[in-house]
């Protein structure tokens, strides 16, 4: 069904639209147009030249996303980015998908409540999305229901919180966690006696 | 009992002379200063004029090039690697990263200063360090070792307790397989410190 | 005297394990003191009866005929041979045998097939050969239930093999007789020289036939790697040591003493076309095929039993250049792969009686546990594989010269092909059951006991001992050259002394001791070393623990797989084949039904419908 | 060989003699192979700063005693097949084990080497076993083809007396110029044998981190090199033995030994390695049928 | 031991035994391997040595960039930005810079813009030079790597006479480029363009017609089309699925769209095209550089920008994309109008190719061509761990 898809929409490599690299606003308005009619959404407008952004209901969003993948065609999940906004205790993910046909980028953008943060995923459409959804798991903690592999892979031996998110402070961590360098060494003796261990108190070199 | 710079006898300096040509460099490409190492690897630079060779595994290197940052992931590793290696080995710390932590100052994920966790025998500062530098750094090493000077790997086993409170504070026990206490009296390597 | 008590003894044991077995209910124990007892007399007596060399005994009048036996020289190598093994594997048997175990019959038909093996080797007539024979064949049949329900049916396989070529033989005998007017092996020879070329190949294909089936030569060689490999290991080593050298022996009497070599000259049509290249031939297939067979299989057992189908090649291609090297090689041969795939099952069977399996992609690593096994198959595989300074290397050495210098290049090649796959195979052998990881459930697992670890420590001497000084052997060898008409080789104790070219087994071994002294001056040279634990390992960076399988075992030589396609494992002879015995299982089935006896019963049928076949054939002769 | 000292000698200097021409060639290689590279190369005796720093290394592990006799096996089947080996001056050992003696003595050294990595229970180890042993029947099948061929046509199997026969006929009698087909056929097979690229499957150490080298360092490695270093002696010998008409003196063979070397590198330095099935593929479709047309060429000759 | 022996009724296997035999095995290639590019790790799950189930590992080079930048001012995180991808540092620069540019709406010289893209096609060549060599080595044709590699550095000394440093740069500034051609540099450029070019023929040689290349990497991890675009390949690897996307052409930044290029596509999608489609790219690339040289207008270099110590950008987001030498980049810029970004999202090239995509290649090949397979997508692991 997906491949089915992706057929229909893949247009012939060779057979390129020049005009359309160019990127004029008529094909950008054709396109805020197709998501208004495939989706009934009409928050999409134009940001820049090939940027259409608008905002959508995070329980929407699977549906338009799916309809915005298949009849519309933009067939490639280029990333999906997460935003923190602590003051407002929200994520905001933002969708950022590629046609290939149109060239042309419509990011969706969604807001989800921090403390329940959990969202439909869209691997079922876009395959690369379980590499971004996984990555989002891990660094902010927002659960993707559906997706099949939310094991920690990047951060695989972390156990502390999910670092990006805007509470946690890495430079307090970092001095909790690490040792730091005693910015006073003995140069004399590391010039005559080859550089060992500056092992603070108590040590002493061989 | 243990024989010191000074009691060198004549063999052992001859046979330590030959020893210095023949270094083995393990092929850990641990941070980012690991792309300068193969313009020094090829014909431009070409390390092999001094007996260095990339190795694969641990059991054959004598060098352990820690090339920039070390995440805490890498860390795990770099100390099960350093305890597979066939002492004497060197460890070679590359790059700012390795000694203060860098640029990487702030960051959760990277340790700052090596040689908390494994005897350095020396750094090489430089973000990252020219191959220029890197060979300067490996002749250094080479006239250490013709001088027997280069003995930072016996620190791992004498203080070994030192730098396993260091590791274990950064990323609690691991399991290296590898009894260095009892590695140390059984090949006679220094003494033990309680 | 002693050479009566040969047929005596067994025919003795056989009666009496026979009727203790059927009359004593918890019997291990006593089975196993008389078996060891007889055996033991059955080995002094075979040793004792040398002087009897040349001796004839007359047994009963059969079909006016009287039956002769009597020493020869090949046959008291051979009577020697058979008897050591079943020593062997008796005492093997005395550790390796569990009480409760369900072997009714296992000594008694032990002793039988002794007496069958016996019988054939002492035969000097056509018609004893037979008969004995035909015991033996039985024998080996009932030898091989002895094992797990899969034997049965596999026991089944050999049968169809077995009755074939006692059908062929059978007609074999009874054309020479027609022919000859006797059955005595000196009168048929003499009729044979008179031979025209068309009787001759019928004569030569009537005889020999049945004894390249026994032996299990290509192409009709598929019978006997399942039928052993089911059975018990210890019958296993048994049977693939011995029991199909007897059709070797056959060979070497039909070949030399009633064929003779007028036949190898007459059936010729140019140089490199005759009798002699086509048996070559076969042995050179025997070689290779199923060696290559051996390589993928996934059971130990099974492995070695296609290695004793493709070493029979080599003694096959040394008895048939009928050269002086030659034949010694396949006469050294004989014995020396009997010593060590004997040592190499007993291993393998110490490992499985603490395993419990001898399933290759399931072990590993045994040999901090089982180091005694480990190193008796260490030395089994490095005389399997020919290797100095094992014996197995000598008799290799003599067929490849004979190959080499008797202008056969591509036979000398086959081979070597053989050779180099049986190194693969063995090694794949030792590699899966000893070295690799240890799993952890096999972490409580002990050295066997001294029963079994008796006829390892023996076997690996005689390994040893005999590739050192090969010319113990080949003296008695030389010997048999002689008594079978084939110029005698020059043979020293330390190996042979040929015209072009010598092998001093003494120096090659002394260089190789001192160099290993060297190796370990140099091993010490260096700095201490330490024995660390398995999971201390190379894992590129990983942490290695139990959950890890860290063992490559499974599909050792997956590159041949990749050129020559999984089809080459199942060659579709083999699908027929198995065809074959499922007809005949299908059948045996429905005759159960009928005589609603078990399968004994039915066989007792059969062997009924064999006997009538020959009193109905006596009207013939 | 009057006299007992000499030949005393001979027997404890030979394997020193193999081990130092070893270190040059060995150096030389590497030295080639940097100037193809457009690189300086380390320097011509490196093998043996190697060897000396390995042997030196203060800690070893070892995953048992077969590891340990592994490595002896290798390193005294090396030196066993060496003495058995005829060069100009000494050949006493040649006259008790003819070239079947040879070809199984090379094999103590892959068999001890392969029990040795069994134990170490490293699949990189046995995987590296597994190619080693099927790439035996690359190039062991022509390359014993081509000796039979050369075996029959001279009617003996001792290397010795082949040395001399090609000696006595001077480069007419050369086993490369009275049968090119078996030359050239062994020439290939002695690339697989030397472990060369594009037949140096078992090291390869992007794929399974070098084979059999993986668990071995320290002094382990240090006979591994050793044996390296010998056989590379060995085996250019035979080759040079059996189709470069050995030599009358030592300032021969090394010369022959060189030349034949350079030509390996050469084709070494600019060749990637085949995967295991395909060098195995190559090594039936070229050499072993040359080698058998050879073969069958002198087979007619005779019959 | 002795529940596990059931030998007594002459059985050779133990109930069950058929469970115990187990056909796969584990091995690992990397992090510690030269099979990897990089600190990565594949964990293999064999039987006999074909590839079964293959799983990723990164996270060795994970240094927390996300973060980092965070807490750093925006002008600060220009030094650490070209750390993200290490054999191809240069389009981090730009896309961090553009997208700046973009928010705060700053305008670029021109001359700027061409020489961007010198600096981001001359770091692209390289970048494919480097991975020539890491691909030939994976073959085990070790001269390779000795010549493009030290042909590579020659655009290193290039990057240093411009910019300062070999490896990282730190050129790239909101507003411009940091400094201008030292003089002569242009021609010293083309120098070492005709040097690569004329040193093509030699590589072609020794290693792209290499006849034991082609039968190890043709027919190597086949991508097809439809799959690698489900699967979201980008850059080189999609073209070499033949499928023509190329983020400079089809969204055009800096001055691409002034310039002639191709781009090259290949059909077979294995791990040979995928090495010859970086070979043709070579060629483009020395192309777009002799136009630039040929086209670059005079004129300033930067346009002055407010003291970076207490700039402030204009709230607001951005996505930009560019063409790195693996394919798609693209940076997210979420800026509160503070005077450090709020959050950027980088998108590495690599995130597809060296995860997901390689996991699925990699079953059903021979251990003998996974790291060659992974070479031939060309995934940087430090673009996945950021």
């Amino acid at each position: 069904m997906i491949a089915d898809n992706y057929l229909a929409h893949t247009a012939d490599p060779r057979v390129r639209k020049p005009e359309a690299a160019t990127g004029s606003p008529r094909i950008e308005e054709e396109i805020i147009k197709a998501i208004q009619d495939a989706t009934g959404n009409e928050s999409f407008s134009l940001k820049a030249p090939r940027r259409i952004e608008g905002p959508v209901d995070s329980d929407r969003l699977h549906t338009l996303a799916s309809l915005i993948w298949s009849r519309v065609g933009f067939q490639h999940l280029s990333a999906i980015s997460c935003v923190d906004w602590l003051a407002e205790d929200e994520f905001e993910l933002v969708y950022h998908f590629w046609s290939y046909r149109d060239f042309c980028l419509v990011s969706a953008k969604t807001r989800i409540p921090r403390e329940t943060a959990s969202m439909p995923t869209v691997s079922d459409l876009w395959q690369p999305a379980l590499f971004f959804e996984r990555d989002i798991h891990e660094m902010f903690g927002v659960v993707f229901e559906g997706n099949p592999d939310l094991e920690k892979y990047i951060l695989s031996d972390w156990d502390g919180p999910p670092p990006m998110r805007k509470d946690f402070i890495t430079r307090e961590f970092a001095h909790d966690h690490f040792h730091f360098r005693d910015y006073e060494p003995d140069w004399d003796e590391l010039v005559k006696g080859g550089y060992h261990s500056n092992r603070g108190e108590g040590g002493t070199d061989v | 009992m243990e024989k010191t710079i000074t009691q060198r006898s004549a063999w052992d300096k001859v046979l330590t002379k030959l020893q210095k040509r023949s270094l083995w460099m393990l092929h850990y490409c641990t941070g980012c200063g690991a792309v300068e190492l193969p313009p020094t690897m090829t014909a431009r630079f070409d390390m092999e004029r001094f007996g260095i060779m990339p190795m694969v595994t641990p059991r054959q290197a004598d060098i352990l090039l820690i090339t920039g940052y070390l995440s805490v992931k890498t860390l795990k590793r770099v100390v099960l690697i350093y305890e597979q290696m066939q002492s004497p080995k060197y460890v070679v710390g590359f790059g700012s990263c390795t000694i203060n932590g860098g640029m990487y100052w702030n960051s959760y994920a990277t340790i700052k200063s090596l040689d908390q966790y494994i005897p350095v025998e020396f750094y090489l500062a430089g973000c990252m360090p020219r191959p220029e530098a890197i060979i300067e750094g490996f002749t250094e090493l080479i006239d250490r070792i013709g001088e027997g000077k280069a003995n930072s790997w016996e620190d791992y086993y004498k203080n070994y307790e030192f730098y396993r409170k260091n590791q274990e504070h950064v990323f609690g026990t691991i399991d290296t397989r590898t009894d260095i206490p009892d590695d140390a009296k059984y090949f006679k390597i220094g003494e033990v410190e309680k | 005297m002693n050479t009566f008590l040969l047929l005596i003894f067994p025919l003795a044991g056989f009666l009496i394990a026979a009727l203790f077995s059927a009359f004593s209910k918890k019997g291990l124990v006593v089975g196993k003191t008389f078996a060891f007892l007889g055996f033991s007399a059955i080995v002094l007596v075979a040793i004792m009866a040398k002087s009897e060399i040349g001796s004839i005994i007359y047994g009963p009048m059969m079909f006016g005929w009287q039956l002769q036996f009597g020493l020869t020289a090949i046959s008291w190598y051979f009577a020697l041979m058979i008897s050591g093994i079943s020593w062997l594997t008796v005492v093997f048997s005395l550790g390796a045998l569990r009480e409760g175990g369900t072997y009714p019959m296992y000594y008694a038909w032990l002793f039988a097939k002794n007496l069958g093996m016996l019988g054939v080797i002492l035969s000097q007539d056509i018609l004893a050969f037979f008969i004995m024979w035909e015991f033996m064949s039985w024998t080996t049949y009932f030898l091989l239930q002895q094992g797990t329900k899969k034997a049965r049916s596999t026991a089944m396989g050999y049968l169809i093999y077995a009755i074939i070529a006692s059908m062929i033989l059978f007609a074999g005998i009874i054309f020479l007789h027609q022919a000859s007017g006797s059955f005595g092996f000196s009168e048929i020879a003499s009729t044979v020289a008179g031979f025209d070329m068309r009787t001759l190949i019928l004569a030569a294909v009537l005889l020999l036939a049945p004894m390249l089936i026994e032996s299990a030569a290509y192409p009709l060689h598929r019978w006997m790697a399942p039928a052993y490999s089911s059975a018990e290991t210890g019958i296993t080593a048994f049977l693939s040591a011995i029991s199909t050298r007897i059709g070797l022996y056959g060979v070497a009497i039909f070949l030399f003493t009633v064929l003779g070599f007028t036949a190898m000259k007459k059936l010729s049509a140019g140089h490199y076309f005759n009798l002699q290249v086509v048996i070559m031939t076969i042995g050179a297939f025997t070689m290779v095929v199923p060696t290559f067979t051996a390589l993928f299989q996934h059971d130990a057992k099974k492995l070695m039993a296609w290695h004793s189908v493709g070493q029979g090649g080599y003694m096959l291609v040394g008895l048939a250049t009928a050269t002086s090297l030659g034949v010694a090689g396949g006469l050294f041969h004989i014995f020396t792969y009997l010593t060590y795939v004997t040592l190499i099952l007993f291993c393998i069977a110490a490992v499985e009686y603490r395993t419990g399996t001898t399933n290759l992609n399931s072990l590993g690593g045994l040999i901090k546990k089982q180091p005694i096994a480990y190193v008796g198959l260490l030395f089994g595989i490095i005389g399997l594989a020919g290797i100095p300074p094992m014996n197995g290397f000598v008799s290799k050495w003599l067929i490849y010269r004979s190959l080499i210098l008797g202008g056969h290049p591509f036979l000398a090649l086959a081979a070597f092909i053989g050779t180099l796959g049986t190194i693969l195979s063995v090694y794949k052998l030792i590699h899966n059951i000893f070295l690799g990881q240890l799993p952890e459930r096999y972490n409580d697992v002990k050295e066997v006991g001294f029963f079994m670890q008796l006829p390892i420590w023996i076997l690996m001497l005689v390994v040893l001992g005999t590739g050192v000084f090969p010319g113990l052997i080949l003296g008695w060898v030389a010997k048999i050259q002689v008594s079978l008409g084939v110029e005698p080789l020059a043979v020293t104790l330390s190996g042979v002394q040929a015209s072009a070219g010598q092998l001093n087994m003494n120096v090659v071994s002394s260089v190789f001791g001192a160099t290993m002294l060297v190796a370990f001056i140099i091993f010490l040279i260096g700095g201490r070393r330490r024995i660390v634990g398995q999971y201390n390992n190379y894992a590129a960076g990983h942490f290695l623990d139990k959950t890890v399988k860290y063992n490559f075992n499974y599909n050792f030589y997956s590159a041949y797989e990749h050129i020559f396609g999984k089809r080459f494992l199942n060659p579709p002879v083999k699908r027929g084949e198995e065809g074959l015995v499922a007809l005949v299982e299908r059948a045996s089935d429905f005759a159960r039904r009928i005589y609603t006896g078990g399968l004994n019963t039915y066989l007792a049928y059969s062997l009924g419908a064999v006997i009538l076949m020959v009193v109905i054939l006596k009207g013939a002769i | 060989m009057n006299s007992v000292i000499g030949l005393v000698v001979w027997i404890v200097f030979y394997p020193l003699i193999a081990f130092t021409v070893g270190v040059f060639l060995g150096g030389y290689g590497r030295k080639f192979t940097a100037r193809v590279q457009r690189r300086v190369g380390p320097s011509w005796i490196q093998p043996f700063f190697d060897v000396i720093k390995l042997m030196r290394k203060r800690t070893n592990i070892s995953h048992g005693y077969m590891h340990d006799i592994s490595l002896m096996m290798l390193v005294s089947g090396t030196m066993l097949s060496l003495y058995f080996i005829p060069v100009p001056g000494f050949h006493y050992f040649s006259q008790f084990g003819d070239f079947v003696v040879i070809i199984y003595l090379l094999l103590i050294p892959s068999l001890g080497m392969a029990l040795g990595v069994g134990e170490t229970a490293n699949p990189n180890g046995s995987i590296g076993i597994s190619r080693a042993l099927q790439m035996l029947f690359g190039y062991e099948v022509p390359f014993v083809l081509t000796f039979i061929g050369m075996a029959m046509l001279n009617g003996t199997t001792s290397m010795y007396e082949l040395v001399q026969i090609q000696q006595s006929g001077g480069i007419a009698t050369w086993g490369i110029v009275t049968h090119p087909l078996l030359g050239i056929a062994a020439l290939f097979a002695l690339q697989g044998m030397m472990n060369e690229k594009p037949f140096e499957v078992i090291i390869a150490p992007h794929e399974i981190a070098t084979g059999p080298m993986t668990e071995m360092g320290g002094k382990y490695m240090g006979m591994m090199f050793i044996q390296h270093l010998i056989n590379l002696f060995v085996e250019l010998t035979i080759y040079a033995n059996l189709f470069l008409g050995g030599a009358k003196n030592w300032f021969e063979l090394l010369f022959k030994l060189f030349v034949l070397f350079t030509l390996i590198l050469s084709v070494n330095s600019v060749f990637g390695r085949f995967r295991t099935d395909d060098a195995m593929r190559f090594m039936w479709k070229i050499p072993l049928p040359l080698a058998a047309i050879g073969v069958v060429g002198i087979m007619l000759g005779i019959g | 031991m002795s529940e596990l022996v059931t030998a007594n009724d002459g059985s050779s296997l133990m109930p069950g035994a058929k469970s115990l035999e187990n056909r796969e095995y584990n091995l690992f290639i990397g992090p510690n391997h030269p099979g990897v590019e990089g600190n990565f790790a594949l964990k293999l799950t064999l039987e006999g040595d074909t590839i079964v189930k293959a799983k990723t590992e990164a996270g060795f080079l994970h240094r927390g960039f996300e973060k980092l930048m965070e807490e750093r001012l925006f002008i600060q995180n220009i030094a650490i930005v070209c750390r993200i991808c290490v054999p191809d540092p240069d389009p981090n620069e730009e896309n961090y810079a553009r997208a700046i540019e973009a928010l705060a709406d700053i305008e670029v010289p021109r001359r700027a813009q061409f020489i961007r893209v010198l600096v981001l096609e001359l770091s692209r060549l390289a970048s494919h030079l480097f991975t020539f060599g890491g691909h030939a080595g994976t073959i085990g044709l070790y001269t390779m790597p000795n010549w493009s590699i030290s042909d590579r550095d020659r655009i290193l000394d290039l990057f240093e006479e411009l910019t300062g440093g070999r490896v990282y740069h730190i050129y790239n500034m909101p507003g411009g480029v940091r400094r201008d051609f030292p003089a002569g540099f242009a021609s010293r450029v083309r120098d070492v363009l005709d040097y690569i070019e004329g040193r093509l023929p030699d590589y072609d040689n020794l290693f792209f017609n290499n006849r034991i290349l082609r039968k190890r990497a043709v027919g190597i991890g086949v991508l097809p089309r439809e799959r690698a675009m489900e699967w979201g390949t980008t850059g080189p690897n999609l073209r070499a699925a033949g499928f023509a996307h190329d983020v400079r052409k089809d969204d055009s930044y800096e001055v691409y769209n002034e310039l002639e290029f191709d781009i090259p596509t290949l059909k077979d999608s294995d791990a040979y095209s995928r090495l010859m489609i970086r070979r043709k790219e070579v060629v483009q690339t020395i192309g777009i550089i002799r136009q630039v040289l040929d086209k670059i207008p005079e004129g300033p270099v930067w346009n002055k920008q407010p003291n970076p110590l207490k700039w402030r950008v204009p709230a607001g987001d951005v996505y930009v994309r560019s063409e790195s030498s693996k394919g798609e980049y693209a940076y997210y810029m979420v800026s509160d109008g503070g005077v450090r970004p709020y959050r950027v999202h980088v998108r590495g090239a690599s995130v597809t190719h060296g995860v997901h995509i390689l996991e699925n290649l990699l079953v059903g090949t021979r251990i003998e061509d996974a790291s060659q397979l992974m070479f031939s997508l060309d995934a940087c692991p430090p673009e996945v761990d950021r």
